[in-house]
């Protein structure tokens, strides 16, 4: 047993922390602080991907041979968590940690070639099609269907939850090809072009002024056969990989430590009667337990990353990592409204989220509200509270 | 002790669910937040016609002289509806506070829906601050100028009448003051609130006052005020109870409708079990209310602790049922399109307004202390 | 709509609480005072019901023919508080509030003179078999058997949680009498003299160091026919009146107020530097939070006790009645424990548990930690959590 | 950075689930508890021989020199087993005061088993005080008279020796001093807690005490002292999670061989989201272990920072998961002939020692304030 974060890590994190200090804009850095988790960030995604893919960083997760670097898993923990502190950018998820890792174990050399470097350079958004309206967390259900006419699949159905879709270039979806066989057999992971003829995308308006989830109708929509990443009815299988591939990101720790980190600077800056309400044992107490939570989820996060030999199931425990994480982007950003008190309730166009907008205003108050309605749905997108309890329940337990 | 309707309390309801259920479709509600300011001029004048802006006036100032549960039983309703027009600004404060009044006929136009008023007390730096601390009045002539800032007045975009608490050079308390809204000198800063509703920033710089303008004296002015804020706050709390309970009927059908692995998702044990405890905190939300309006109209301290105590109860039962509400939606209850994410804010506002839970546990603490 | 607690209802109060104050034995108060909701309380149920009885108030629910008095509702919601907050003891709740009105009900003219006029002067306990080691919260699963022979049961089984039953003369038993029905239907309501050949009683040591839960043994125990209350085959219906009938009681209400008061007091006379601990905000908000449930309770029990037309099922809403209140014997009586600390932590002999055992100690924190530990059973005996929840979905909603 | 254990570990882990399985089942310590003051001399013996009592006594003190994640990792095997002898005391407490002080034979006797302390530090009227209020060191001839009164001392009931903290008359700072628990006026009232250990009251009524019993100066004893707590409190947060674990493992057997309604409980969804719960509770109490040992020898600050944040994860833990096993038993839960009642008691009292969460929460606060 050795817990000590040893001190090569800490060089490398000066290394990288200078390095972010020197690469990230003002204004995007200025974006990010007001914004937080909302999604709508100016493209900040791919401007910063392909700043980062100037050293060499925007997937430093990938295999080295396919643009990765070699870092261990703590070294890419402590990158991750110096990009969270300096307020780097989120980055397109879906094109890096989850289309990407497919393309690279799965796909062919031409898949690689074509989509890699454009995913490394950040060249356009990706989004997930896996969603369907009649099914929420029950994918095995999936309607949306792939016909191979020749050398093209024609596509039909409705996809919900394609998040970015407006935005995007291309999706990754999953199809059913073979209506034959059962519930998960017979779908297949398909890249298909957003620009295709027969594709509409509506964005479905939030409970937080956004409009980023969105809606995706396929109607004929003609696809190559060449889309098809890997297998034939292996669709189920590559979506399941990717869910294993990124055990710890659905903790949400670095973000869930910035936030608690702002929640802090929020209870010292306002006050009650001339005091800070950092200085109230009743947020003290908040703060104290988040702080809590918070630790011990990064030390859960550490646990994974160094390779644990857990007396449960490693799928269990990811799941563990999921439910506090979720639960805590809420009470975090719970906390953050309640600091703000009456003045939380004012909503801000999002597009003006980044906006202080008098100076009676506190600073960034902007973006709270809105990042705490949002995270409403950290319990309920990629497999709601009830089911990660449920895979639990199975896999540690065998209830 | 009856907790049954009376007939007048029946006719009301009725009317009230009438009109909601007519006119405040969420597609209607949507569209009026969206491209309205959120108020409904049209709305408005039923709701004067129906007299629910003269339910709270006495009879002897030619209201209805209804009880505040009367009141309370249209705030259910009203709740149970999200509309969010201005009507506690208009049918509970004005009444409150001008009902001992001078200014008879400021009450009578508010009643007739011909005038609509703000109460501006909050100011920057304050969390639900007891006394304003920057506005004042300064003698002038045989009036006053009043100065000052104040912030988040509720349901100010739709009003034109301010009533502003301000401090006078020289006394001691708190004077509640008319303002024109589009007076000189005043500047208005309006902004939507996440519900839907639209408060305001109010900057009074040196505005003309008259005397006869001051419609509380300092000397009453913070007793009245107290009395306003918790009147105000228990028809907010009438309206948690009525958005509650709607979301409970959503949620209710919504499971035995919406199927997953095969089923309707309510046969799912857990989430049986959630609609259970929501059912619960709902139900002690609606007794806290009533024990609230039991001492209404009793002493300050008495009615302001029993206040306070259901704030707690209401508030967190507000933010259980509605939270809940969206989980048991899945990815459709963080959309706008789906009714329970506007419960959830509209609950959030509630909670917000004329004292947090903060706040009340807070004054519970300091009226036991004192 | 009429909210007030008229003032009729104050000259009731005013003349119980002079009655009470004139016949509650100062060492019986005592004794309350320090125990709480413990069973080892020396007799005191019996003492005080026949104290009560003096006044004809021993069993003032019961219908005025069989002893009982004419009062509202909201009468008697006053009396029993009164009592709580006198530190009165607690009746011996199988007699006065389970067998008695099933005999009165359903019994014969024969059973009603034999043993209202004992439980009314309150001369021995009543113990209650319905649980069996088998079925918890599974009634309907019931084993024990009664077999006719001539004019007598031969009664063979056991049952468990027959709380008291070491100190009982007399159980109240469900039994299967008819083995060739379903479930619920066979079963019957009878009264057993426990003192009878065949039964045997053993005490279960408990988590607080009591020993009032009982296990109990019948091996061929012949009890005369003439002992079965009712129609055979309706002893389930019977169980079921008697919940129907105490739809308010599960709320603890009375209970739930006495010990917040005791609480506040715990709080006010605990210090931290100095300092009560009733001044502290960390506490403040315990504390009122708790208040503000316990108030709504209370009106929760008004709204039943006054006839409110509700829009859901009553069983449904005294279902929460029995949530909200078994939630707060739980939370407040954990508030008393951390109120103390680690002072908490002492075990104090059950019979000891009236003393304090040096000046050192505060008054009356004898009985605390071991009525928070015994309160972990409140979310369980008389249907659990779980099955209340059940309950509300079902009838509230219809899931 | 490795989480896993190395070969010694690993069979201090071996043994002590051996000794556990094979001498403490439920029946042996319900027994012990109730007919021997809840000490084992025989299991103390072993204890010695099997190295325990010297793992945390430095090599140069002739001790096994083993690190705090060692002490960590036999505490979790002793809290799995709900192992309630005075391990902490004389095992962490013990080489965390006496390793860098002059009395080596003290420490030598405690790891052969041979001696049995106690730390007496908290008073009446304190919530774990930092220093003591009441006691204190008098100058009497070559020695000291000392003088007060302590409460609640942990483990003292199978103690021959205290270690009593005290001021000295004209010193700063908190002197620790031995003294022997059966010496001329010093009076011990010994009594149970809740988890079957044995506490005292300790009133010391000028007690002769010489100058080379003194253990600690005054000047360095508070730092010994945090030092010491904190140790123990890593060594009981240890012990805690040992006890949530045996906790689950006893629930989901219980869960798969109890039936009602026809069918395994465990197949009750609602049950299996409170198992589900209590594993998520239980995952990151141990996580929260590990990122307190992580910085237990650093500085003094963040040490203690490191530990109350931990304190606070495991201890609402703790009793998130023993009361959740309770319920999931039903009735037979809050028997003392279930396994669960023990371990809701024991983790209780796991949670008020060495600071509650309040005490932590403060703590927390404080640190960060100055």
């Amino acid at each position: 047993m050795d817990l000590k974060l040893g001190g090569e890590l800490d060089d490398f994190r000066q290394m990288v922390r200078a390095a972010v200090a020197q690469d990230l804009p003002a204004d995007m850095r200025a974006r990010q602080q007001a914004f937080g988790g909302l999604q709508s960030e100016n493209g900040d995604a791919l401007k910063w991907a392909a700043i980062l893919h100037k050293r060499g960083w925007s997937v430093p997760h990938w295999p080295v041979e396919h643009g990765g670097q070699d870092w261990t898993p703590l070294q890419k923990f402590v990158f991750e968590d110096e990009l969270a502190s300096a307020w780097a950018p989120d980055v397109n998820w879906g094109a890096t940690h989850m289309v990407g890792p497919v393309i690279y174990t799965f796909g062919t050399e031409e898949q690689k070639s074509r989509f890699l470097p454009d995913i490394r350079a950040g060249r356009y958004y990706w989004a997930q099609g896996f969603s369907e309206p009649g099914n929420g967390s029950d994918l095995a259900n999936l309607r949306t269907a792939a016909v191979l006419q020749g050398d093209r699949y024609i596509v039909n159905g409705q996809k919900i939850w394609t998040s970015g879709a407006h935005d995007a270039e291309w999706g990754f979806f999953l199809v059913r090809t073979d209506p034959s066989v059962k519930a998960q057999r017979g779908i297949s992971f398909l890249l298909i072009d957003l620009k295709s003829p027969g594709i509409t995308i509506r964005q479905i308006p939030e409970i937080n002024g956004e409009a980023d989830l969105c809606e995706t109708f396929l109607d004929n929509v003609e696809v190559p056969a060449e889309n098809l990443v890997g297998e034939p009815g292996m669709g189920w299988t590559y979506a399941k990989f990717l869910l294993d591939h990124e055990r710890t990101t659905s903790s949400f720790i670095y973000w869930n430590k910035r936030e608690l980190r702002r929640a802090r600077a929020i209870a010292e800056a306002e006050m009650l009667d001339g005091v800070p309400l950092a200085q109230l044992p009743q947020f003290q107490s908040r703060l104290a337990r988040l702080e809590a939570e918070v630790a011990a989820l990064e030390w859960s996060v550490l646990r994974v990353l160094a390779a644990e030999e857990f007396a449960y199931d490693l799928t269990a425990v990811a799941s563990t990592l999921k439910v506090s994480g979720s639960r805590l982007q809420q009470a975090i950003t719970e906390l953050q409204v309640d600091l703000y008190g009456a003045l939380a309730m004012r909503q801000f166009p999002i597009e003006l989220a980044h906006q202080t907008p008098t100076p009676l205003w506190p600073e960034n108050i902007a973006g709270r509200t809105a990042t705490a309605l949002g995270s409403r749905a950290a319990t309920i997108f990629g497999g709601t509270l009830q089911i990660q309890r449920g895979i639990i329940a199975k896999l540690a337990f065998g209830l | 002790m009856d907790f049954n309707l009376s007939d007048m309390q029946r006719m009301l309801l009725d009317s009230a669910e009438r009109l909601v259920s007519d006119r405040y479709s969420l597609e209607h509600r949507r569209a009026l937040r969206d491209h309205h300011d959120g108020f409904d001029a049209g709305a408005w004048a039923s709701f004067a016609e129906l007299g629910w802006l003269a339910l709270a006036v006495p009879e002897e100032k030619d209201g209805l002289g209804g009880s505040i549960e009367d009141v309370a039983v249209l705030m259910i309703a009203i709740g149970g509806g999200l509309v969010v027009d201005p009507l506690v600004s208009n049918a509970v404060i004005a009444p409150a506070i001008l009902s001992d009044g001078h200014d008879t006929n400021l009450l009578a136009e508010i009643a007739a829906g011909e005038r609509r008023v703000a109460l501006a007390h909050d100011e920057p730096g304050e969390r639900y601050g007891r006394g304003p601390r920057i506005t004042r009045l300064v003698r002038r002539g045989n009036g006053f100028a009043l100065t000052g800032q104040k912030m988040l007045v509720l349901d100010a975009g739709s009003a034109d009448t301010l009533i502003v608490t301000a401090s006078i050079e020289g006394e001691d308390g708190t004077a509640l003051v008319r303002v024109d809204k589009n007076a000189d000198r005043v500047a208005s800063e309006a902004y939507p609130l996440i519900d839907g509703t639209v408060a305001a920033d109010i900057r009074l710089d040196e505005v003309d006052v008259t005397a006869d303008a001051i419609l509380v004296p300092a000397e009453h002015g913070q007793a009245v005020l107290d009395a306003a804020h918790d009147r105000a706050k228990i028809a907010l709390m009438a309206q948690a109870i009525g958005s509650m309970e709607a979301t409970l009927s959503i949620c209710a059908a919504y499971l035995k409708e919406r199927q997953q692995f095969g089923q309707a998702i309510g046969k799912f044990q857990a989430l049986q079990h959630i609609m259970a405890d929501m059912f619960v905190a709902a139900h002690q939300a609606r007794s806290a209310l009533y024990q609230s309006l039991a001492v209404a109209t009793a002493g300050a301290r008495e009615r302001a602790r029993a206040v306070s105590l259901a704030a707690i109860t209401i508030g967190e039962a507000s933010q259980f049922v509605s939270r809940s509400a969206i989980q048991l939606h899945g990815g459709y209850g963080v959309t706008d399109e789906y009714e329970v994410s506007h419960h959830y804010r509209r609950l959030l506002t509630l909670e917000k307004s004329y004292g947090d839970i903060d706040f009340h546990i807070r004054r519970i603490a300091s009226l036991d202390a004192g």
